[in-house]
């Protein structure tokens, strides 16, 4: 085995004196790559983070190159060498691409100037950019760039550093499988170059098929370990979650019907999404596939009237909407769980409880003064809180912002399922979420429809799409090229259909 | 009842310029010479402020208020508790609106004063033939005594419709800075003006560096001269009546109003009557009248201690 | 649905705010005044702007990490009253630096602050700086006039190549401040402290090095102000500086710049300062008063 | 209530689930209630100084004073909660005060004389708060307008609108003459109770009331705590924002009742200087600039501080820059021990 470089001994962390992290010790060596997994909540974060100098540990050791290895800030670690892609993208919107890549050190003019030497960041944000697959020039704001291409260059970003450790906490989430592929082998490449790299994710599958070695974390302890060939799925899944779970997909024994719950008409906006049209049912699941900026998520905020479109129907039930805007989609029972948990999602500052009951104030109050009916809302809060079973009971206590990704995300479902939506629309609502708790999230809507609910899935996993959907409405540059029934589900297939119209361009 | 030992508040509204400056050293000088004490607060231009003043002076148990309030109508309601307290209320250069409620003002004769200042500029016009276009520095209309002066000045200037022309009003707020913008404006888009008045005299260094830049400065005789008359009596406005740039300046006998302000307290504790306007006739000086006039101008005693 | 073009026409409008502003302005008061619109009026214009413009691309850099600073008109107020009282009689080329210098050093006690007490608004800091400082300054003049000497008047009455001082110093500091914050790697950092200074940490920035050095600037600008203006003016009353603050982020802001920071620049705020003037300028021009006499 | 509000306070504690105990003085510093502990603390450090400030006509008096303000800054509570900012409040008193004052004085007022005066009188006050607030909201909301930039040119505006209505109803700078009627709401009392008072705590309670009890109340937090968030949840938030302003305005314009009517006078500049000490006083009572934190008990616990200050000082006869200093000096140190009380939750 290669030289050993980085070595994890016995570290502790607490938050508000909630140990999360407990005495996990690991080594990582010259050009391995090292898989992290567990369950939401875990602590992998929280080691990264103590790593990249984020957070200091309580207690126990690092050593780094068989040197003693104590950062105080981000800076620390970026001089001695780590590059860290954070779990939440860490990009300045209003800075152009080749600025958020050299924000920590710009290369300067002349070398004393303090001014930033143009030629030189834009030149190697082109061969940056290049690796990674990114189309743009380097001086595009990066608020243009959709959520994956925002990814691509937070990896870029880290390709920049020259680090000999790198720290990727779940890079692909936004990325679509053939980016992935690209990651892995630019992974491939800086393992083989004597780099080592630590990999955090959720799809076991990539985890298996890229890293060296794997360790498992379960609420702060490290459960076990090893070279990947010791690790099969079914073990890693029963060392994360302490049981083991036979099926990834809960079964389904509803039948969608074929009342319409969800008309839409010749949608268009331009630049945006064309001609978009389709009927989802009362008890079905649609799924949507698209390539990233296929413009998927731009059609789900159409239609719960967040952003304007110039021409098109849209009916609930059945009656057409006069007005679309989240009031009025909600009104008609539409729900929406958008994909910015954190941005557009959630009030991170404030508590379980109040994010939950926000889109059902309304309904528990009294019309004419707007008086709360306290009680009966925390009452049914805590069951729905309870149903989504996030990790916590202290709902009206407990500020989101101090929950991992995947209890956020429960919190989210849970807010939507309080107004028992009659369509849900659903856009990557397993992002960032462990196995177990995807499983969960695949329970509720199974239950939905079981209900009568209609779910519009927008997914970028072929998988889920596939074990989840009666039908998959493929997407290509703001069109719909093709639309999938269960029985021909392949996903092959359904990507040639997302790649269409790009095919249709090249001939 | 002994004159000794009482103790007066002084409430201003600011001390923006030398004449409340002025005001306030005059006053403390003589209440220590009359063995008064003084209690002290300005309400920086706050109506509702100085009521709270005015209140907590009453709880302080003073033996006399002394007020210059920002607004003529506002301040009733503070006479009206000092007169339930018992309190003597004397008004310094600004009289308050009419009432049922009892007090004293001291207040120079403002309109008379500047309609001398104004007429004596008219004349010296007349005298040199020619026709004028004026321009005036007008204060914060809050202020009756800005009214007064701006009336006064209007009194005269419209009786001679064929010799002068007002181009620009400008308002100061009695702001310094808007008044140098405001006269800078004007005097870009007249540029012709040749005579100029300003409610106060504390405006003048603004005014000096405005006609400089205009390239108007010129001291009386010279070409290019431009009439000037000045309100108040400053220090610097001596000095600019000796250099010859001021042709006359109305002033406020600060001296006196103190005096008078401070024999009303004493005539009130002895429960005479007193009227309840008190005027200071005042009085214009100009390059003609300097020596003889000038030991009453306070800006002159000002400008000799400056010496 | 329609009205996407006219969506689009408000965007622009918009978007382009200030600019459109300003054409309306010049053309409504070009049309009431025939000397609105000389070269004579407009360098008028600018000169008297030059003060607030200054003080305005001081504030800019802390509005872009989005903060904010009310003590300007304060520590304008301070610079200058010390100038008058204390270096009254060293040449300008020593008594201005100097002025400066304690502009940077409020700035610096600003910025401390600021730092020290993060999760506490600057708004609260600044504003008890603002009466401190006003306190102090009015302590040390003991609330009277204070003037400047001759050297420094005539310095606000020249001009070099016909364009007067003031608008060099202006056209200086802007320069500066352009350049700093497009091209120097501390410019970019300041407008990434303003987008999100959680992400601005975790990429290496030094956080609160970058808001302490954006209040030092703005300290500094604020003194450049003062001294811009009190060599117009002459003279300081105890109102001098007095709610600066407003007109100096209203020209900011109508700028374009915001004030939940990252966005926006120092163009932007010459044309706010500019444009504040003109209307100021245009009402006396066209002897529109508002205390005219009914 | 959102627990947001008063998590900076009890999220530590709670978390810790009472196995930690912490130290008086952190327990005191954490205290959401602090400002009004400071407030008795300064009141017992100045009694000894001037024993006047705890007679019972200083008290009454401070009371009075502090009624008007109180009134404009739990107007301006509601707007800082959603994040935005009224800096024209007090041009909606000036001008609320003269157009007010020009529709009731008996000399020449549109309803001079007519019994019908005093309540067209006020409800002129309130349709110029509300209409002014209404813009005000207007264009933030449905312009997209930056609500500092907003009102800022609206005070302006209004300000020189104030004084140049005023020359046009009245020879002097100022409009008096006013019924006895609407004087006496500023002035009398009824029941041994300032008739002020009564209108403060009407305005207070239901203030709190709809703050704390209401669906409008808890969508305004959800406002100031993640603005697309709630968009994204349904809350109308250009309604909701918009009303923030019209309550903020209608505030403004009854705290001008109050002004106008203590002092018996209509007047262009009224409350001018007290635009900070009104924003101050919402920020040092806990209410957080950047939207989604407030109380308006802790608005009255700032308003509170500031009027004992400013009383303390009046009766120690203090000069203006004395008072200017002592007002930041107070600032920044309710500014620090809001620091350190950060610096204590953090550190868990
Ligand atoms: N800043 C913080 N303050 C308080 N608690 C925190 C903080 N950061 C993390 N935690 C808590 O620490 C625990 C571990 O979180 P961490 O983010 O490391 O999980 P994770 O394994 O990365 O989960 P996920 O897969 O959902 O990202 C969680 O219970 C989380 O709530
Ligand atoms: N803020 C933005 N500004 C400009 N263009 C944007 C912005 N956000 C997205 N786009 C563009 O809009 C198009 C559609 O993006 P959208 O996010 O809807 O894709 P998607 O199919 O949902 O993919 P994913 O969510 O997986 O990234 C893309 O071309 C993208 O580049
Ligand atoms: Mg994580
Ligand atoms: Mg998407």
């Amino acid at each position: 085995m290669a030289a050993e470089i980085l070595r994890l001994d016995g570290l502790s962390k607490s938050f508000f004196g909630v140990e999360v992290l407990h005495a996990v010790s690991f080594a990582l060596h010259r050009g391995e790559i090292l898989g992290l997994v567990g369950e939401n909540g875990s602590g992998k974060s929280t080691t990264m983070n103590i790593l990249g100098g984020i957070h200091q540990a309580d207690a126990g050791s690092i050593t780094l190159d068989g040197r003693p290895y104590r950062p105080t800030g981000p800076r620390d670690a970026q001089e001695a060498g780590l590059a860290f892609i954070h779990q939440e993208l860490n990009l300045f919107e209003n800075l152009s691409i080749e600025e958020n890549i050299f924000i920590s050190g710009f290369p300067r003019r002349l070398g004393r100037l303090p001014l930033i030497d143009r030629g030189r960041i834009g030149q190697r944000t082109r061969e940056l950019l290049d690796m990674v697959d990114v189309r743009y020039p380097p001086a595009t704001p990066v608020g243009k760039l959709s959520q994956g291409e925002r990814q691509l260059v937070e990896i870029a970003k880290a390709l920049s550093q020259d680090a000999r450790i790198i720290l990727l906490d779940e890079p692909t989430t936004s990325l679509t499988r053939r980016e992935t592929e690209k990651l892995f082998t630019i992974m491939e490449r800086l393992r083989a170059q004597g780099i080592a790299l630590i990999y955090i994710s959720h799809i076991l599958g990539d985890v298996l098929r890229v890293c060296d070695t794997i360790q498992v974390l379960r609420d702060g302890h490290l459960v076990g370990g090893g070279p990947r060939d010791e690790m099969p799925i079914d073990t890693l899944i029963s060392l994360m979650v302490g049981r083991k779970i036979e099926n990834l997909f809960p079964p389904r024994d509803t039948e969608p019907t074929t009342v319409p719950a969800l008309e839409v008409e010749g949608i268009t906006q331009s630049g945006v999404v064309r001609d978009v049209s389709f009927t989802l049912h009362e008890g079905e699941v649609l799924g949507v596939a698209g390539l990233m900026g296929a413009g998927r998520s731009e059609l789900a905020r159409i239609l719960f009237g967040l952003d304007p479109f110039e021409a098109g129907r849209i009916a609930v039930g059945d009656t057409t909407l006069t007005e679309v805007s989240p009031e009025a989609c909600m009104r008609h029972g539409m729900a929406f769980l958008t994909e910015d948990r954190r941005g557009e999602g959630l009030m991170m500052e404030a508590t379980i409880a109040d994010n939950t009951a926000l889109p059902s104030l309304r309904a528990y109050a009294r019309s004419l003064t707007g008086w709360i009916a306290r009680s009966r809302l925390e009452d049914d809060v805590a069951e729905v809180s309870r149903r989504v079973q996030i990790n916590t009971t202290d709902y009206r206590g407990m500020l989101v912002k101090n929950l991992s990704g995947g209890n956020q995300q429960k919190v989210v479902i849970g807010k939507w399922l309080l107004r028992q939506p009659k369509v849900f629309i659903l856009d990557e609502p397993t992002r960032g979420i462990d196995v177990g708790a995807k499983f969960e999230v695949y329970k509720i809507v199974n239950q939905l429809v079981a209900e009568g609910t209609a779910v519009l899935f927008i997914s970028s996993e072929m998988e889920e799409l596939i074990g989840m959907c009666d039908r998959i409405l493929v997407m290509s540059h703001g069109e719909i090229t093709g639309i999938h029934e269960r029985h021909e589900f392949d996903s092959e297939r359904i990507l040639e259909t997302a790649m269409l119209k790009n095919l249709a361009d090249v001939a | 009842k002994a004159q000794e030992g009482k103790t007066v508040a002084l409430l201003f509204d600011s001390l923006v310029s030398p004449f409340w400056v002025s005001g306030i050293e005059i006053m403390r000088a003589e209440a220590a010479e009359r063995g008064w004490e003084t209690l002290e607060a300005i309400s920086d231009f706050d109506d509702n402020r100085q009521f709270e003043q005015v209140r907590a002076m009453i709880e302080r148990e003073v033996d006399g208020i002394l007020i210059i309030q920002t607004d003529a109508n506002a301040v009733i309601p503070a006479i009206r508790a000092a007169n339930e307290a018992g309190i003597p209320m004397v008004h310094f250069n600004r009289p308050p609106a009419e009432s049922d409620a009892y007090s004293v003002a001291i207040q120079a004769d403002n309109r008379k004063i500047m309609q001398d200042t104004v007429q004596f500029l008219v004349d010296e016009a007349k005298a040199m033939g020619g026709t004028y276009k004026a321009c005036i520095l007008i204060g914060d209309l809050g202020d009756v005594n800005a009214i007064q002066r701006r009336d006064g000045f209007f009194d005269i200037v419209d009786q001679h419709p064929d010799l002068i022309e007002v181009v620009a009003r400008v308002s100061t707020e009695w702001n310094a800075d808007k008044a140098f913008a405001g006269l800078t404006n004007a005097l870009q888009a007249n540029p012709d003006i040749n005579f100029l008045v300003t409610s106060s005299d504390f405006l003048h260094p603004q005014i000096e560096q405005a006609l400089k830049i205009a390239g108007k400065w010129h001291p009386r005789g010279e070409e290019g001269h431009v009439l000037f008359g000045g309100f108040d009596g400053d220090e610097g406005a001596y000095q600019r009546l000796i250099d010859g740039y001021l042709d006359a300046c109305g002033v406020q006998n600060l001296f006196l109003e103190v005096d008078m302000a401070f024999g009303a307290f004493e005539d009130l504790w002895a429960g005479k009557q007193v009227d309840k306007l008190l005027l200071d006739p005042g009085f214009v000086i100009t390059a003609a009248n300097l020596e003889e006039v000038r030991d009453q101008m306070w800006g002159y005693i000002v400008w000799q201690q400056q010496q | 649905m329609s009205g996407t073009a006219g969506r689009r026409l408000a965007l622009v409008v918009l978007q382009n705010a200030p600019l459109i502003a300003f054409v309306v302005v010049l053309v409504i008061f070009a049309s009431l005044s025939d000397r609105f619109l000389t070269l004579g009026n407009f360098t008028n214009i600018v000169t008297q702007s030059s003060h607030i413009a200054i003080m305005a691309i001081g504030i800019t850099f802390v509005l872009l990490t989005a903060g904010i600073d009310l003590s300007v008109g304060a520590v304008m107020y301070v610079g200058v009253a010390i100038l008058a009282l204390y270096l009254g009689d060293l040449p300008v080329v020593v008594s201005f630096p100097l002025v400066a210098l304690i502009g940077l050093a409020l700035g610096a006690v600003n910025g401390f602050f600021v730092v020290q007490m993060r999760g506490l608004h600057p708004f609260i800091i600044t504003l008890a700086m603002l009466f401190i400082l006003r306190g102090a300054a009015l302590w040390m003049t003991d609330t009277r006039m204070v003037f400047v000497a001759e050297p420094i008047m005539s310095l606000g009455r020249t001009s070099y190549l016909g364009v007067p001082w003031a608008i060099w110093m202006f056209a200086a500091v802007f320069a500066l401040a352009w350049i700093v914050l497009r091209e120097t790697p501390f410019g970019r950092q300041v407008y990434a402290v303003g987008q999100d200074p959680v992400a601005a940490g975790k990429a290496g920035i030094n956080v609160p090095l970058v808001l302490f050095a954006v209040y030092c600037i703005c300290g500094l600008c604020a003194a450049l102000g003062g001294l811009v203006s009190i060599a117009q003016v002459a003279a300081a009353s105890s109102t001098f500086g007095f709610q600066k603050e407003f007109p100096v982020i209203a020209a900011a802001v109508l700028g374009g710049t915001s004030l939940f920071g990252g966005r926006g620049g120092v163009i932007g705020t010459v044309f706010g300062a500019i444009l504040i003037q003109t209307v100021e300028n245009g009402l006396v021009m066209t002897n529109a008063n508002l205390h005219h006499r009914w | 209530m959102l627990r947001t509000a008063g998590a900076s306070g009890n999220a530590a504690t709670r978390t810790a689930g009472g196995v930690r105990t912490r130290g008086w003085l952190e327990r005191l510093i954490l205290s959401e209630y602090l400002v009004f502990y400071l407030t008795t603390a300064y009141f017992l450090a100045v009694w000894p100084i001037v024993p006047e400030i705890a007679t019972a006509s200083s008290l009454s008096n401070m009371l009075t004073d502090m009624l008007p303000l109180l009134v404009v800054a739990i107007g301006q509570t509601f707007v800082l909660i959603v994040a935005g900012i009224d800096l024209s409040v007090t041009s909606i008193i000036a001008f609320a005060s003269v157009v007010g004052a020009s529709v009731m004085t008996a000399d020449g007022g549109y309803l001079g004389g007519s019994p019908l005066a005093v309540p067209a009188g006020i409800l002129t006050f309130l349709l110029i708060g509300g209409l002014i607030g209404w813009f005000n909201g207007f264009c933030c909301t449905r312009l997209g307008m930056p609500p500092i930039i907003v009102t800022l040119t609206g005070l302006m505006f209004l300000s020189g609108t104030a004084i140049w209505y005023t020359t046009g109803h009245s020879e002097t700078s100022s409009i008096a003459g006013l019924p006895k009627a609407f004087v006496l709401i500023g002035q009398g009392s009824a029941y041994g109770v300032p008739n002020a008072l009564w209108v403060a705590l009407a305005v207070g309670i239901s203030a709190h009331l709809l703050l704390g009890h209401t669906v409008f109340g808890r969508w305004l937090y959800a406002i100031g705590i993640n603005r697309k968030a709630a968009e994204i949840s349904g809350v109308p938030v250009g309604t909701a924002i918009l009303w923030t302003f019209v309550i903020s305005g209608v505030c403004a314009a009854i705290a001008s009742i109050l002004f106008t009517g203590r002092l018996e006078t209509g007047t262009p500049v009224l409350g001018q200087r007290i635009l900070l000490d009104i924003i101050a006083a919402v920020v040092i009572g806990g209410t957080s600039l950047a939207g989604g934190k407030g109380k308006i008990v802790w608005t009255v616990g700032g308003v509170l501080f500031l009027v004992v200050i400013d009383t303390s000082l009046k009766l120690l006869g203090m000069s203006l820059f004395v008072v200017f200093a002592v007002k930041g000096g107070v600032i920044l140190f309710a500014a620090i021990i809001d620091a350190m009380r950060q610096r204590i939750i953090m550190r868990g």
